[in-house]
């Protein structure tokens, strides 16, 4: 048993920390902050260039066929420059794509995806819908192409970057994925910001959408299923990277602090709060590791791993970002200080690919059942 | 014991009422930008037509223009005002900080002159207490005030001051002796903000606002006169503001956040999440009591604390208790909150961002008006007799 | 509005903490520990002297007529000395007798409870009931004489020293509330200790036992209700004083134990959870005082403020007492030191009905519907 | 990372199971009483048969008796002993403390009297570090040790002492130098249980055994060659041996909590309440699964210690890490369980009384071994290289 990163992951790790501290320090994250799209298409390419938005793809997709293990490791490196970019959406729905059985559309779609060329993202949230499939409702009709889409979905991340849109609906009792191209005709969005700064989240709406089936009944559940597990280790593997800059950051500052002529990091009240924030941040760690490695081995603890490390991290995030916070005192309560991007986008973090309750709930069943 | 209002508190109450639904403003008073003078203007007012009805210094002594209430008559003109959504009272630092500290250590000059214009609004007044290097340990600060013949000069920096951009005063603290101990070298200015030297810089928080501001001091010349109490004895008559900062407060936070958790349960009844009601889930029911039960035990024990000054006179170390119990509860109300209505909770357009920015806005509630690693440290020191920690 | 206590209720106050210190100290309380029933008649004899078992009831059963906010002054000093008696027992069954619109058993029955020359207690709940009475299915059958009871009670409190039992059935959909006699044939108890060392709980089981009839249907509901209500100001007020004991203990330690050359209070990490205990002390004292005084009163908000007392005190004494036990080390986890003894009376009050889960629920139905 | 057993470890693994399923005593061994002897035999027996199986001291390295496990077969040892639900190793603390201690500091002569005694139970030990002024702050320790020709002479008291009623030897904390500052006038002694002036008091705990025991030394005679290290040195000895607590444990409790949570489990799908079983009220089921998942992160961040110590040998100070996590999730789990099965479990005859215990005996986890106060001291300032804080 070896938890340690192999030499090929630590060379990934530290190209990656390399190339993001290059490409996107905070003045650039900063900078697509207050852009349309938060999303930098030379820097897009420059990403792809190393490899990373298809990291896990296969080798006959123009893919690198790493682990999960890897992919976690890279997506810590985002989370740890708060980069904006589609690239929670892109992978998302590649993971989604390779997952599915539809070989001509695997080869038609996944290698400009690999290499950078598209960008794409999955419509999965109705009005009333929530991370369990099973909830969606939009209903679709089958036509000669496909089928076609109407509807409404909600916080579709990066839209307005997309090429391509993967839109969960339902056939009667069958769920079905959709394919839809970002000129379909009957397609509108509509930016609805949130709180978290680096992402960009949208309304779509569809009104008599002709799509192509990438995937339906208990295969697109199947492909659904595992591309939300591995959508939810790039979630816990981007809070892990903010934890661990949140907490580095503090910790800097409790040692340099000085209040009542002393360094504010001697105060127990202080060192109290930084050693759970520690605490947390290893458990974190652990958690979203195991995952990415068991779902990667399709060990049968995949699936409550990827719960526990969802369910974990979101509330580690926000209970680390809290301490950091309050440590800072007023300076970190300020738009200037960089720590309220990743405030804000532990958030989003939370929320995606199910929150806390939703992940408690689906391990209740596991082990109750 | 006997929790129904008196007879008399019950008249302060339905006059207020009376007089609020006659003189209320028809439409609510909205800033158009941070910078807009309409809004303040139609804040001044709004003061000044408080003032001439009777409701401005509620608190204060008949003999210095006000009403003489009681504590639990100033509960109740917090709560009533709250309640009825009645504008930002721009005079609040002066009513309810400044005059108190110029009645109980201002010249007889100070008083006559400063106490009628905060009442009228004339004058809009903030506080400059922190610095960028003294937060919690306010007594380190370092903005210096030497006296040149009639005048002191003062040079520094303040940050977190409220109503910066528009006070037209600031009660600023000083250092005025460099050699004794820091908390003995302590003065109190009353500093003319429109004085050449005076600069302000709007501070962004977080949530996006900037209600508070940098404050800069180069060669601001205040006339020794408008030193109050006496040289160096500053402190003392902080400590003395901040304690008045802390009380009272109780009844209108709580009728905010009972707005926002009405609001919230209007919500619940409305939405549906995977097809259930978001008021029919059992553990959203678990978790908007918990809100509502910690919100109603914080409206008590400030019933309380006012029923305690209403025959003591002065607010104590008690105010921490409150201060650390609604802002750790508003931090863990947001929280549910946000669990509570899920994921379009983060949205900027989902109910106009109110949820948004309630959210990032609590987590200035612990560091504000002393952090809560202060207040209970105030709490275990002067409350409970434990020995200092630092 | 005077949140004070009344001249009249703070004499009472003095008298009762003086009483209870000179006749229960702690060498007292485990005196009694050790004993079978965990109650003294001599000493409960003392206790009715002062009135305090009929402290509520009507002068005319020669009860104080004093009010609910009287009886939680009484409580909370009781609470504080950690008395083991049937004082809860016998407070909930003469609230429930006294609630119902029974003259005639209130005639028979009272005069002796408040006087304490009986002792009675409450059967309520069933193997699978909760302290929502509607949950009550054990049923019971019409007769001559009242009715006839089989079935089995649980957590029937002091029913070893209850010359009286009033016991929660169902005649078809009607909840009634039968007087059982100690003497009754039938009748079969076997003690069941809990964690609580200071209380005696029982499982009763009745085998055609005959009772009469206290009250029935709509009037049975709205008694037990009122005296359920009354019970919770009970545990609540023993909470808080339970709590005080422990708050005043630990920090007198804490001011007192020195290690690295300091008072162990002079750190942040001990002061900071005294800090909280206070909080949650005087938390408590507010929400269980108004609880009193609303009900008392017949306040429309009474209802829900007594759920409020009695969720937050639950789990606020528990967390005192945690704080309490971990301010004091080792010492505080031995079996010599009083702590425990208040800390496992906390967990009896918590379940004591109903427990901070119930009343959120009963609390959501309020203001939800 | 490669989170599957190596062959080796499976090997370990499989040898070990294979063991216990053919030597396991048939029934458990259980004590009759406090003090009853046959128990204390019986673990003794146990002991001596897991040596001759090669089944004691895994982790000693193979020239002392010892199997020359990893860290990682020491956790699987650990984990699969609390499977197999063995009995009690009586002779824990000198396997996993004091052997270690004169592996590395005794001399030769120690080593080979004292090592094959531990392995076999021909000796069980103890340790003697807290006093009862000395608890969190161990090097203020006050039992003292005067040079009397060829002896030591012992005086003092010592607190929370586990197996002083069986133990054959004791390492004992003495104060020789009581000029010099704290930390360096401690040495260590080994001390025969059966010298003269020796006396065992059994503490009773909230919980209601009498795991722990006060000893009281009364003029005590120890030969000067049971010193071990140098004079002087024993607070250094101390640290490594507190180091060695910690470790190492995880991977046990990790059963023992799961055994438990199982249990709950079981419960919850048999018991109803209000007419609802257990295990289908959504509040329950959120709390169970959040009991699961501290427990299994918990399981793999030992896993990534163990991985991280079999690299670089020595536990560090993030023992302390996982010191406090299982002590405080174990907190948490049992209000949980308390919640979940609702009031029943307050009952001693409750399935046994176990969950009463289980509730009571976790007070005791965030004390025990390094309150969690001190655990975090020691996370801030060797971990993270925060300021001292005292």
């Amino acid at each position: 048993m070896n938890f340690d990163l192999s030499k090929t992951q630590k060379m990934l790790q530290d190209a990656s920390r390399t190339f993001f501290q290059r490409e996107c320090p905070i003045a650039k994250v900063r900078e697509l902050i207050d852009s349309e799209h938060g999303h930098d298409s030379a820097l897009w390419t420059r990403i792809a260039e190393q490899g990373w938005t298809g990291l896990t793809l296969p080798e006959e997709h123009e893919g690198l066929a790493l682990s999960l293990v890897d992919l976690a490791v890279v997506s810590e490196e985002i989370g740890h420059c708060c980069l904006p970019s589609p690239f929670v959406a892109t992978t998302w729905a590649s993971s989604l794509i390779d997952s599915s059985g539809n070989a001509e559309l695997k080869k038609t779609l996944l290698p400009s995806l690999a290499l950078g060329e598209s960008i794409a993202t999955v419509a999965l949230l109705d009005e009333d819908s929530d991370w369990n499939p099973a909830t969606v409702t939009m209903s679709a009709t089958s036509s000669d192409a496909g089928v076609v889409l109407s509807g409404s979905k909600r916080l579709v991340l990066d839209a307005g970057v997309a090429d391509t849109l993967l839109v969960v609906a339902r056939i009667q009792d069958d769920l079905v994925i959709a394919v839809v191209d970002k000129t379909a005709s009957g397609l509108r969005m509509e930016p609805t910001p949130g709180m978290d700064l680096t992402r960009r989240y949208y309304q779509v709406d569809f009104e008599n959408v002709s799509a192509e089936i990438l995937a339906s009944g208990a295969e697109a559940e199947a492909a659904l299923k595992r591309s939300i597990q591995i959508g939810a280790i790039v979630a816990c593997a981007d809070l892990l990277g903010g934890m661990e800059w949140v907490l580095k950051t503090t910790v800097e500052y409790a040692r340099s602090r000085q209040q009542f002529g002393k360094a504010i990091g001697s105060y127990q009240a202080v060192q109290h709060q930084c050693s759970d924030m520690l605490l947390m941040n290893e458990s974190a760690r652990s958690a979203t590791y195991y995952a990415a490695w068991a779902l990667h081995e399709n060990d049968p603890a995949g699936d409550e791993a990827v719960g526990i490390a969802k369910a974990y991290c979101s509330e580690a995030a926000r209970l680390v970002g809290n301490s950091g916070i309050q440590i800072h005192g007023g300076i970190g309560f300020t738009w200037e200080h960089d720590l309220h991007l990743y405030y804000k986008r532990a958030k989003s973090n939370e929320y995606l690919f199910g929150d806390p309750s939703h992940h408690r709930e689906q391990l209740a069943q596991l082990i109750i059942n | 014991m006997d929790l129904n209002l008196t007879e008399s508190e019950l008249k302060f109450r339905d006059d207020l009422r009376a007089w609020l639904k006659e003189n209320l403003p028809e439409k609510p008073i909205k800033a158009e930008s941070d910078n807009d003078p309409e809004y303040w203007n139609a804040l001044r007012d709004w003061q000044k037509q408080m003032f001439e009805g009777g409701w401005a210094g509620v608190t204060w002594p008949k003999e210095f223009g006000g009403r003489g209430a009681t504590s639990i008559e100033a509960g109740i003109y917090m709560e009533e005002m709250a309640a009825f959504d009645a504008p930002e009272r721009v005079g609040t630092i002066g009513e309810g900080l400044i005059g108190p500290t110029i009645m109980a250590e201002g010249s007889d000059e100070q008083k006559e002159f400063f106490l009628p214009r905060i009442l009228n609004a004339t004058d809009i007044w903030c506080q400059g207490f922190s610095e960028p290097n003294s937060g919690s340990d306010v007594a380190s600060l370092a903005t210096k005030a030497v006296l040149d013949g009639d005048d002191f000069v003062v040079n520094g920096q303040k940050i977190w001051t409220s109503y910066a951009k528009v006070a037209d005063w600031c009660l600023l603290l000083v250092r005025t002796d460099n050699d004794a101990p820091k908390h003995k070298g302590i003065s109190a200015l009353l500093v003319d903000m429109k004085s050449e030297g005076v600069s302000v810089r709007p501070l962004r928080q977080m949530s996006g606002e900037s209600a508070f501001n940098e404050m800069f001091f180069t060669n601001v010349r205040v006339p020794a006169k408008n030193l109050i109490g006496k040289l160096n004895d500053g402190w003392r008559i902080t400590i003395t503001t901040l304690m008045n900062e802390r009380a009272n407060l109780g009844s209108s936070i709580y009728i905010m956040f009972k707005n926002n958790l009405d609001k919230l349960l209007g919500r619940m009844k409305e939405l549906k999440r995977g097809g259930i009601r978001l008021a029919d889930d059992p553990i959203n029911r678990q978790k908007v009591a918990q809100m509502y039960l910690e919100l109603e035990i914080f409206k008590l024990t400030t019933n309380r604390a006012l029923s305690k000054i209403a025959k003591n006179a002065t607010p104590g170390p008690e105010g921490s208790i409150l201060k650390i119990y609604w802002s750790e509860m508003n931090q863990r109300f947001v929280q549910s909150t946000m669990e509570i209505l899920g994921d379009q909770a983060q949205l900027q357009d989902f109910d106009d961002g109110s949820w948004v920015h309630a959210y990032l806005r609590s987590r200035g509630n612990t560091i504000e008006a002393g952090t809560s690693e202060i207040q209970r440290n105030i709490i275990a020191e002067r409350v409970l007799g434990l020995p200092r920690s630092y």
